[in-house]
């Protein structure tokens, strides 16, 4: 869909921070929250976020892509793992570890660093016209110049599949 | 094949010892004939040269010069002139005899026969060699199987004497390198060859050329051996099994004096002459100290052993006066004092073997129990103190002859010598084969055809050269006479 | 050449007999007596072909050369003058009796066969150097007699004396030889000949040393026969068999010292004060002696002491010049004194013991050697139709005419004289006459002993003979040889005329007087037991009778000032060789010990620390660093993150 | 493009900090496997939008975006089967407990 103009465009505009912001959120309830279950939900906000920005960079398919594979299956196995392992609400135990101060200061001062970085940063803005990539184009992409990429990532799937299958079992007595 | 005969020479008794390892150890007798084999090899080689040899040729005979290390100019030369030809004689001879007596040798055999035969070829290789640097490394290949069979085969004290015997040689030698290294950075264009430092002399300022002198002169005081540096042979000669104390006796004495001969007085002519002095008072303290101690002596070998100093003494002498009769009566005392000390030691080895002591004291009235041996030790004893008609007396007389014109005084005292020698020798006679006969000698057996065969060459020689020094004389004198035309001496004295 | 092979057959028969001794057994006497008798007979033809008048100028000669090489040229000569074939003579002929009387007396003897080798050898040697022209040959075989003496003397070796007496004949002679040595090397280096006849032909070619090298070869020829200073070996050389003693220490080897003298008189003549002091030498021995001989009761020790004494009394005529009056009484002296010593063995042989004073009245049991004694005893002593009377007279004479006036000479001879009459007389009667003190069962020797001593009786009577006034001094006309004579200066005349009776009475008066009087004083003391001097003087005379029978304590003298410092000082010399210069060697390599060891500690503290320390450096590192590795997987990433977040930084500040 | 891309960058960069800072800090393994997915979409974010923003036409940062998602979903399988088999033997995925590293 093509950029709305006028007043129509400051609401976008609105609505794109807004998702940024509930993105952001969700993303600090999957790492804060004790409870492991709360931090799946997080995880989930998190990515539907995600899925809206790409439907506002019109990047249709990955948005479904993303909901498809990221919310449907990845999510789905964090919550089976969080549901095999026990203690997902215990509260005796700690959410954070030692490092916990020394890790928020580091991640706090990288996230300044890199924001301050980009936002300052001579951005090729407009430099090329701005074009939406039509699916078809991304299609014959996947099959022609990026086939080996996708064919390794096929192979790559299935040995994590039987990779997981293999720890994943129970061993015989 | 006559042209490389002193390379065969040499490299036979070291490839014999190499082969020697190959051969089982349990059958002694292969071993003993194989090295007996090679001995006489050698011997037959050394005849060989004395029918091909000419005594006025100039120059050397049958020599071979190959390149060895060309980088710094060292040749393996070898040749025969009228110096060394009569130490090789002495040499086929007494290794042929030495090997004879080892049969009192028994446990060890074929290492004893390995570094029989290394010891051998070390000395050919030290007479023969006419590069300093090839000189060298003779001299010390002979010290290796001497320090051996000696501190294997030894007596009590055998350690103690065979280390002594190697770190004084060593010393000696290190001062020898040091010299030879000078001698070719002092010669243009830089040479180890002797033959050529002797024609372009070397280049060096009078006091540097009496230090390289003093190098030399140490390193073969010390093998002649010369009054300080005496002291190893008693111990060496006193430990080391019989036949390698007539080797040592009989050749490796006489590589100190040929060395002078060869090496120290052609290439310093000036200080050869000026050195004169010197050997005549240390050739008269040789021989006067050397008959002290030989008369204060109570084992019979060290006796000898003393008795060979007073014989270098002569040498010395010998050399002091730098005239032709001097040298002549230097070089035959050489080879006389191999011949009659070697078989000396021999002759003490066949009592030590019967009666298993060396003590004099011992001993006494054997001459009528053993007729023969004591008819041998008397022939011996009066050849050692230079009885006239005997070869002994011969290099002394022509040895005093020759330095009695420069140094009068000296030689007069030097003459005691002899009085003193015939002292300690007669009563060594007197002790062992006169007087009272122990009742424990009773049942001595009398020497064996072997060992009466081992001396009989010996005694051959010494009345051949004592009637006829003509022929013996006629050898070496030309070359001694060519060395003394080059360093200035008195030629026609 | 004939010549030649005067001394080659005693030595093929020494060869022969040392090879095959003990087969022969008791033939081996035969091999050396036939191999001698060659040499008598050829010695006989040498004398004729002398007195060929061919020969009178060039005797005849063999010569081969010993050493030629440069400028040395030594060749070594016989020759056969008639100096050299009357010693030929008197040593084969005297020497042949002497063996054929050594074959009985050494009967029985377990080394029988090597005796005669020994003596075989002995006359080589001795021929050799009569014979020898050139004075490096004579030297050669004048220590080979030494050799043959010490052999002799040392026969018997089971008696430790007999060995140290040949031990010390030998030493004796070679401290003489020595000075023939000297002098033999200072004439080659003075430029003089070395064979006799170069010498004679012109003896001033050695200029002034002339008078020292005729000094040191006359050193060689008082330790030869034991004059003086290097007597003292003779006495204890009777040790031997009497045989041996009769021919080394009597007729032959003890000679050679005086055949010396005169064989190179020239040399002597161009030196005289050379002649002086053989006069000297020659006067003091010959009374030294007489007067110990008196003193003995050792009957062969009175004969050595008497050789030495008549020794003497040669050396005293050639000191005066009178070279032919030296050797005729060597010659005579060599019959009798032979006989006196083969008297002697025959005596010792019947009774075992050699003491004087225990014997007594042999004479009937023993007549023949008795009269023989007796005849020499008196021909010694100088009674005048016997050998000895002659030669002594010619001595006496030629001491009066002493060319340098020394009126001392002709009265010790005349006294020496007296002596030597007085103690053979006394020997002879103590052993022959009186009554019989002895066990009394002496019996005369074999035949083989008698012969020899009739036949040397005849000798010791007739050879005074042979210069006898009645045949004109045949025998030195015979023996004069040119340059004797040729001296020119005083000794010339007196051998002119001196000798015989020529000289005047007077000398016949004096020598019959002499005689006379010794023999009779003897006779008094021993025969009659008269005692001669009152009692008083006799008491005084004691200490001095002592010291000469102990042969003016010589002997001891020797062994204080000689022989105990000369062990001493190689004692002394062994024990600084032992701890001076070895201890020298042994301090070096204690010395190189402690070198070692220091650089050891050196080693260990300096070199080893170092290495040590940087291992717990790293060891302390390692375990600073090792509390990173918490096992830990966050925070390893905390690392990484903060690591690359240092990184970056610096990238941007441009450090990189 | 409706916001301009540094903002879309500057969320990503806060995203991918937040994700971090999970890794780091939580205790339970899972947690950590939640927090990786949080950084690994941050990066998607921002291929998208510089593929937007400025890409050649190729679609590079899409199929880019496409291939991190496949890889992340074959991590987290694995990473889940390690953690239930860490658990079914240690009794506990506390990622401080499991320290057999330990040097």
């Amino acid at each position: 869909m093509s950029d709305p103009v006028g007043p129509l465009e400051w609401a976008a505009k609105a609505a794109f921070y807004c998702v940024a912001a509930l993105t952001l959120l969700g993303g600090w309830f999957a790492v804060s929250q004790r409870n492991l279950f709360r931090a799946a939900l997080g995880l989930a906000l998190a990515l539907f976020g995600v899925a809206v920005l790409y439907l506002f960079l019109q990047a249709e398919f990955l948005a479904v892509a993303q909901l498809l594979v990221y919310v449907g299956a990845i999510l789905m196995l964090i919550i089976f793992g969080v549901m095999l392992t026990a203690g997902i609400a215990d509260p005796a135990v700690p959410r954070w570890n030692r490092q916990a101060v020394g890790a928020a200061l580091a991640c706090g001062a990288l996230a300044v660093g890199l924001v301050a970085a980009v936002l300052r940063a001579p951005w090729l803005a407009g430099a090329g016209k701005e074009f939406t990539l039509p699916l078809e184009a991304l299609g014959r992409g996947l099959l022609g110049r990026y086939l080996l990429p996708f064919e390794l990532l096929s192979l790559l799937l299935l040995g994590a599949l039987i990779g997981a299958l293999h720890i994943a079992r129970k061993e015989k007595e | 094949m006559m042209e490389t005969i002193l390379s065969w020479m040499i490299f036979l008794p070291l490839g014999g010892a190499v082969a020697v390892l190959f051969l089982p150890k349990g059958n002694e007798r292969l071993i003993r004939g194989f090295g007996l084999a090679v001995t006489l090899a050698v011997l037959a080689g050394a005849l060989l040269l004395w029918r091909g040899f000419n005594p006025s040729a100039a120059g050397f005979q049958w020599e071979q010069k190959i390149a060895w290390i060309p980088m710094i100019g060292v040749h393996y030369h070898v040749g025969l002139d009228g110096l060394n030809f009569p130490l090789i004689l002495l040499t086929g001879i007494l290794g042929v005899i030495a090997l004879l007596a080892s049969h009192t040798i028994t446990e060890r055999i074929k290492e004893y026969t390995f570094l029989y035969l290394l010891l051998l070829g070390g000395m050919l290789g030290t007479f023969l060699a006419l590069d300093l640097f090839l000189f060298y490394v003779f001299w010390e290949v002979v010290l290796v199987p001497m320090y051996f069979l000696i501190g294997i085969w030894g007596g009590p004290r055998r350690e103690y004497a065979a280390i002594k015997f190697f770190l004084y040689t060593l010393a000696g030698s290190v001062l020898m390198l040091l010299s030879i290294l000078t001698c070719y950075f002092a010669s243009t264009p830089h040479t180890f060859s002797i033959p050529a430092l002797i024609q372009q002399g070397v280049t060096l300022s009078g006091t540097v050329q009496w230090w390289v002198f003093l190098g030399f002169f140490v390193a073969f005081a010390i093998k002649v051996p010369i009054f300080p540096f005496h002291t190893w042979l008693p111990d060496a000669h006193v430990e080391a099994p019989t036949p390698i104390s007539v080797i040592l006796a009989g050749v490796l004495l006489k590589m100190g004096g040929y060395a002078f001969l060869r090496i120290s007085f052609p290439i310093f002519p000036e200080v050869a002459r000026g050195f004169g002095i010197v050997f005549a008072v240390l050739g008269a303290i040789n021989v006067i100290y050397g008959g002290f101690v030989a008369m204060a002596q109570t084992d019979f070998k060290k006796l000898v052993a003393y008795s060979s100093v007073a014989h270098m003494g002569f040498v010395l002498l010998g050399f002091a006066g730098l005239t032709l009769t001097g040298f002549n009566g230097a070089m035959l005392e050489m080879f006389n004092h191999g011949i009659i000390t070697g078989a000396m030691f021999l002759v003490v080895g066949m009592l030590y073997e019967r009666t298993h002591t060396r003590e004099l004291s011992a001993f006494g009235g054997l001459g009528a129990k053993v007729p023969v041996y004591g008819g041998m030790l008397i022939f011996f004893t009066l050849a050692s103190l230079g009885l006239p008609g005997l070869s002994g007396f011969v290099s002394e007389f022509l040895a005093l002859l020759g330095c009695f014109p420069t140094h009068p005084v000296i030689t007069g005292i030097s003459v005691l010598g002899l009085v003193i020698g015939a002292g300690y020798f007669l009563l060594l006679l007197q002790r062992v084969l006169l007087g009272q006969m122990p009742e424990k000698w009773a049942g001595l057996t009398d020497l064996t055809v072997r060992e009466i065969w081992l001396l009989v060459p010996l005694i051959g020689f010494t009345l051949w050269i004592g009637f006829w020094p003509k022929v013996a004389l006629g050898w070496q004198s030309p070359s001694l006479a060519g060395l003394l035309y080059r360093i200035g001496g008195n030629a026609a004295w | 050449m004939l010549l030649s092979l005067i001394p080659l057959l005693p030595l093929a028969a020494f060869v022969i007999l040392i090879f095959f001794g003990r087969r022969l057994g008791k033939f081996s006497p035969l091999v050396s007596l036939t191999a001698l008798m060659g040499s008598v007979l050829l010695s006989f033809s040498m004398l004729g072909l002398l007195q060929d008048a061919r020969f009178a100028h060039t005797p005849p000669t063999v010569a081969w050369n010993w050493i030629l090489f440069g400028g040395r040229r030594l060749t070594f000569a016989l020759l056969a003058d008639p100096l050299a074939v009357t010693m030929c003579l008197v040593v084969t002929v005297i020497g042949w009796g002497i063996m054929l009387y050594s074959v009985g007396y050494m009967k029985g003897d377990p080394r029988y066969s090597r005796f005669f080798a020994y003596l075989s050898l002995f006359f080589a040697s001795m021929l050799t150097l009569v014979l020898a022209d050139h004075l490096v040959l004579l030297y050669i075989a004048w220590e080979g007699v030494g050799l043959c003496s010490y052999l002799l003397i040392s026969f018997w070796f089971e008696k430790p004396a007999a060995a140290a007496a040949g031990k010390k004949a030998f030493l004796t002679t070679r401290v003489g030889d020595l000075g023939l040595l000297l002098g033999i090397l200072l004439l080659a280096l003075k430029g003089g000949e070395l064979s006799f006849r170069g010498l004679a032909a012109h003896p001033e070619a050695v200029g002034p040393w002339a008078a020292l090298a005729a000094v040191l070869l006359f050193w060689g020829a008082v330790g030869k026969s034991a004059q003086f200073p290097l007597h003292v070996w003779l006495p204890d050389a009777m040790e031997g068999p009497t045989a041996v003693s009769a021919l080394i220490h009597a007729a032959t080897m003890v000679a050679a010292g005086v055949y010396l003298t005169a064989r190179a008189f020239p040399l002597f003549l161009a030196g005289p004060e050379a002649l002086q002091v053989v006069g000297a030498t020659g006067a003091v021995t010959t009374f030294f002696a007489a007067t110990i001989a008196c003193t003995q009761t050792d009957l062969k020790k009175i004969l050595a002491y008497s050789t030495i004494s008549q020794l003497g009394f040669m050396m005293l005529a050639l000191g005066c010049g009178a070279a032919f009056a030296g050797m005729f009484h060597l010659v005579t002296h060599a019959a009798f004194k032979a006989l006196l010593f083969l008297c002697a063995g025959s005596v010792i042989h019947a009774v075992h013991h050699q003491d004087v004073t225990r014997m007594g009245g042999l004479l009937r049991s023993m007549p023949i050697t008795g009269a023989t004694f007796l005849i020499a005893a008196f021909a010694m002593a100088g009674v005048p139709p016997l050998a000895g009377f002659w030669s002594k007279e010619a001595v006496l004479a030629a001491a009066a005419g002493d060319p340098l006036g020394r009126g001392w000479l002709l009265w010790t001879a005349a006294a020496t004289a007296g002596l030597t009459a007085f103690y053979i007389t006394r020997a002879g009667i103590l052993i022959f006459l009186g009554s019989p003190r002895g066990n009394g069962q002496a019996h005369e020797s074999s035949w083989t002993m008698t012969v020899p001593l009739i036949f040397l009786a005849l000798g010791a009577v007739g050879i005074g003979w042979i210069n006898g006034p009645w045949t004109g001094h045949a025998f030195e006309r015979f023996l004069h040889l040119p340059v004797w004579a040729a001296a020119g200066h005083g000794a010339a005349h007196g051998t002119g005329h001196g000798a015989g009776v020529g000289h005047g009475p007077g000398l016949l008066i004096l020598s019959l007087v002499l005689a006379g009087g010794g023999i009779g004083l003897a006779f008094l003391r021993y025969g009659l037991g008269v005692q001669l001097l009152p009692e008083r003087l006799r008491r005084a005379g004691q200490p001095i009778y002592r010291v000469i029978a102990n042969k003016y304590f010589i002997d001891e003298l020797y062994e204080a000032v000689l022989i105990r410092p000369f062990l001493a000082i190689s004692r002394a010399l062994f024990r600084f060789d032992q701890r001076g210069v070895d201890g020298a060697v042994n301090g070096a390599g204690l010395a190189g010990l402690w070198v070692s060891r220091f650089k050891g500690w050196v080693d260990r503290r300096i070199v080893d620390g170092a290495v040590n320390g940087a291992a717990a450096v790293t060891g302390w590192l390692g375990a600073g660093v090792r509390g990173l590795q918490t096992g830990w997987v966050q925070h390893y990433l905390l690392i990484a993150v903060v690591g690359g977040m240092v990184l970056l930084l610096l990238l941007i500040r441009g450090w990189a | 493009m409706i916001v301009p891309v540094s903002h879309v960058a500057a969320l990503s960069a806060g995203l991918f900090a937040l994700g971090l800072f999970g890794a780091l800090a939580r205790r339970n393994g899972i947690g950590i496997l939640i927090s990786i997915e949080l950084m690994l979409n941050a990066a998607n974010l921002n291929f998208v939008a510089f593929s937007r923003a400025q890409g050649d036409g190729s679609g590079m940062g899409q199929a880019a975006a496409l291939f991190v998602i496949g890889v992340a979903a074959a991590g987290a399988a694995v990473g889940l089967a390690l953690m239930l088999a860490i658990y079914r033997h240690r009794r506990t995925i506390a990622a401080d407990e499991i320290d057999l590293l330990k040097g």
